[in-house]
């Protein structure tokens, strides 16, 4: 395994130290249990934006904790989901007293322990709503199966509640603005290669050279078929249509297009890969006003890139454009 | 001979060798069905259970087992964490403060856990998850029980029961946790949560069972 | 080869054109010859900025266009320097009347073909300056070799001109604090893993999976010795060692620490080592007051680091400090 | 046998196919102790250089030299586009607006040629680049074209000089572009410059040979 770390059990601990010193003004950093907080927290009267999750995506979520965007991020071990005792330590030191919200992707590890955290926050009279993002269309069976999960809407979703909070909305209009993103988001992704968990030591899959897996979650879990490598035309294809599909996004709907690396795909080839979408999207009369463009949700040193459409209307278009200042993220 | 508070934490000290022991293993059974992380979170989970007990000393078998929950649920994350620890904080609850459990205090306490994850997971019998080691686990301790079984030997007919219903998810198709996601694929595997509950109730068998 | 592209050849062009649809209000995108310009150029009697070099190296330094740093960038292929035609397109369309600062990393190729383009400008009585960055000391001998690489030290130089042109210096000016930066700036990088150029199809060069390559340039150039991959601990400090040697940064010395990721490293490993760096450089007495962590000057999916000190002054930490508007740097 | 304007064109067109079939052997030359893009850079240069030959007819052998020089300086990028450029444009120069070369004009253009490169680029003999290709080709060029010989013969004891000279970098340890880089590693290859510079010549004498 080749990494710059120092023992694989501390590489999270590692890295929070190094964002700690990296942001002293933006960010306060805690340990045991670990979390990353605005370092103006908590902002009286304003809705606190918590998400967290297992680490491995970063910037996801601590790179986005900054104001317009997270109050507090916590994140778990490497592809491990955090505690509901951070969850509930991160949230009483941001909530500003008008309640908090959590955005959790839908993982069992994620639902279970924010719920855990749920719980254990509103005994202590904190008002607690959750948004659990699933907008991965690879997951086609959500019956038999844990259900979509949670992938790139959740950069769209922490950024425009963010911005919701911000203007002074209420828990319960912030609530009612992250369904609605979560509503209108959809996503799928794929990978050249695989990531290799600091603990494991193993890449978590096998692809052969002429290969790419279409549909690959952010755990680097399978997508819908490992097939041959294609074009770029091919993958944009291949990823854009059943995103189109299932909403479905009709012509003249207005989207934010998000093309996002998975993290280890050259600049050059995630933008020649946005150029394609935004020519695919015009050919079938999908209106692109909005993107972005990077690697914001990511699988360690995976290769690939998701694709990620959001539905806009008047209302999110102005909450996205709101400024925004984080370590990731800033305008 | 019934389990005292000692016994139990001697039970949960030799579950964590097991775990640390198995953490490859446990990695490797992830790494082919899921994310490759179970055997890390079980043994960072067990290791923190170590070092609380070293500094508590629990005075009953329930407190022990809360003891594990709690802090199982605040080291190991991910879907095992949660759902460990609420077995395990339920079978504190079944276990009351009693200073011993015999054979059916025992067996009422495993069927307590196994209801704390179904009711949590939502998992069916059979969707190829830890439910598929823990429910025949229950079903021969709670045999063994109604038989006038002491502690030691409920815990052994649950190991062996639980080692066979572990087994017995290789053929499975996932419908629950992050397996689901392969599909047809997840078949052939054996399931990494079952398989800890398997080495979990054997160690605990372990012990007891010797002393 | 595993890449998302269509035809290996068109692989800079196809990117240009997503960079055109990702940043429709910011940027300009010509094709033949290619180059990016500020949307807004040219801002009357500002002093232009302009650089550009091989492709590859992305955001560097396409994604460094815009207000507060350059007016426009021109990318050659990839790993190649662009031709003095297109550059002398670039800075026609972006000088102000003020004059340009053409920014050039110490390569025999963009040396040449900058010189090129600054004749042909010159005798169209455009005002141009060159500064040419060699910040990398992992190339010890200037005399029998091309002298050293401009890495790094690149986008600190950029940023900072930038702000100087904006805030209304003459190219005089701005040619001397572009001076004073490469003066005050060293550089040394490592790799894990190499690069593979599109129109080559094989990693640039190979190495065993227990190795790194200490003291690479971005183009995958050899560097002082190939070594047993270590601990992070140990490659900060074989790496920040000879950069503060070699100015030298001493006690006390105020400096910013950028800590730049060669393409493919994931975040936490980043981070995680730049936390180490800020720990080594406090134990020497450095005082770090600015820092930057991210990927900003690359080398296609190159994994591995590299560490930039700038020695700061009250000027230099006030340019840096300016507000800045451009697709990968923003504040 | 003089060299006309068509015979240039002629000449350059061959020397694109020698760029193109070679492609990839320069690629990997320049992989080995380079940036691996001199195949890549030489075909790109002198397709350009073939699209502006099938659109201008440059009346004399010096504006097809020109239109060489400014295609690929216009198209190639990074060291070999300025070097090659400016060797092309030297020898447009020396040659002017005549009508014909004859072996003499034709050598000094070569000379010319190389003392526009040493003086862009700053390398000295042995420095392991296109100049030890270069120099010893103008040398025989003009050793040749002293005792009388015409333009096929010049380019012919060129080329085989070229050759030879390129040959000769393998052992050396390179002190000018990329290479120098890899210090005593760069020693036991052969310079991709050098190499463009004996095809190019063996190229343009293989057409003029022939007619
Ligand atoms: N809904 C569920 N109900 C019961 N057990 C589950 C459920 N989901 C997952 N599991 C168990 O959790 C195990 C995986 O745990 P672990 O790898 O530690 O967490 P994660 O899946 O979050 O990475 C599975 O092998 C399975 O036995
Ligand atoms: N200073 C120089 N003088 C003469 N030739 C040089 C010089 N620097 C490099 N070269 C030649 O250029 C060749 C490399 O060209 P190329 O690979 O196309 O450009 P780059 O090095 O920019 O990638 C070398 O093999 C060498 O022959
Ligand atoms: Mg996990
Ligand atoms: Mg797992
Ligand atoms: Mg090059
Ligand atoms: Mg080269």
């Amino acid at each position: 395994m080749k990494k710059i770390i120092n023992a694989p059990t501390d590489v999270v601990t590692d890295a929070l130290r190094g964002m700690a010193a990296a942001h002293p003004e933006r960010l306060r950093v805690r340990f045991d249990p670990a979390f990353v907080a605005r370092a103006d927290a908590p902002v009286a009267d304003k809705v606190a934006v918590v998400s967290g999750g297992g680490s491995g995506h970063e910037p996801l979520h601590v790179g986005f904790v900054g104001s317009g965007m997270l109050d507090a991020a916590v994140p778990g071990a490497v592809f491990t989901s955090p505690t509901p005792d951070a969850v509930r330590a991160a949230v009483g030191e941001v909530d500003g007293g008008a309640g908090t919200l959590l955005v959790v992707k839908n993982y069992t590890g994620d639902v279970l322990n924010f719920e855990t955290a749920a719980e254990l926050l509103e005994a202590e009279n904190i008002g607690v709503r959750t948004v659990v993002v699933q907008d991965d269309v690879a997951v086609r069976d959500s019956t038999n199966t844990a259900g979509r999960r949670g992938v790139g809407g959740t950069v769209l979703l922490e950024k425009i509640v963010g911005a919701a909070a911000a203007r002074g909305d209420d828990l319960a209009s912030c609530h009612e603005i992250a369904e609605r993103v979560s509503a209108g988001v959809r996503s799928m992704g794929m990978a050249l290669t695989a990531p290799t968990v600091p603990h494991v030591g193993e890449p978590s899959f096998e692809l052969a050279d002429y290969e790419m897996e279409v549909g690959v979650g952010i755990h680097a879990e399978p997508g819908r078929e490992r097939v041959e490598l294609e074009s770029a035309d091919g993958i944009v294809w291949r990823l854009l249509e059943p995103v189109l599909d299932d909403l479905p996004f009709r012509r003249d709907d207005e989207v934010l297009l998000f093309t996002n690396s998975m993290g280890a795909t050259p600049q050059t080839e995630l933008y020649l890969a946005h150029g394609i979408a935004e020519r695919f999207l015009a050919e079938r009369g999908v209106r692109v006003t909005r993107r972005l463009v990077g690697p914001y949700i990511t699988s360690l040193e995976m290769r690939g890139l998701s694709f990620t459409l959001l539905k806009l209307d008047d209302e999110l278009r102005r909450l996205w454009d709101a400024p925004v200042s984080t370590p990731a993220l800033t305008w | 001979m019934p389990c005292t508070a000692r016994d139990a934490a001697a039970a949960v000290r030799r579950g964590a060798d097991a775990m640390a022991e198995h953490r490859d293993e446990l990695v490797e059974l992830d790494r082919a069905i899921g994310d490759g992380d179970h055997g890390e979170n079980m043994d960072r989970g067990f290791r923190a259970v170590v070092a609380q007990l070293d500094l508590a000393d629990p005075p009953t078998p329930g407190a022990v087992l809360k003891l594990v929950a709690t802090s199982l649920i605040s080291s190991v994350g991910g879907a095992s964490g949660p759902l460990f620890g609420t077995a395990f904080l339920r079978a504190a609850s079944s276990a009351g403060e009693v200073e011993e459990l015999d054979g059916a205090t025992l067996a009422a306490s495993l069927r307590a856990a196994v209801e704390g994850v179904v009711s949590r997971g939502k998992a069916e019998p059979e969707d190829k998850t830890m439910i598929d080691a823990l429910l025949p686990a229950v079903r021969a301790a709670e045999e063994r029980a109604t038989s006038g079984a002491d502690p030691a030997e409920v815990l052994a007919a649950a190991a062996e029961a639980a080692t066979t219903g572990a087994r017995s998810t290789v053929p499975l198709i996932a419908r629950k946790g992050r397996a689901s996601y392969l599909g047809d694929r997840s078949a052939g595997h054996l399931d990494p949560g079952a398989r800890s509950v398997a080495l979990l109730l054997a160690a605990f068998a372990d012990v007891t069972g010797v002393e």
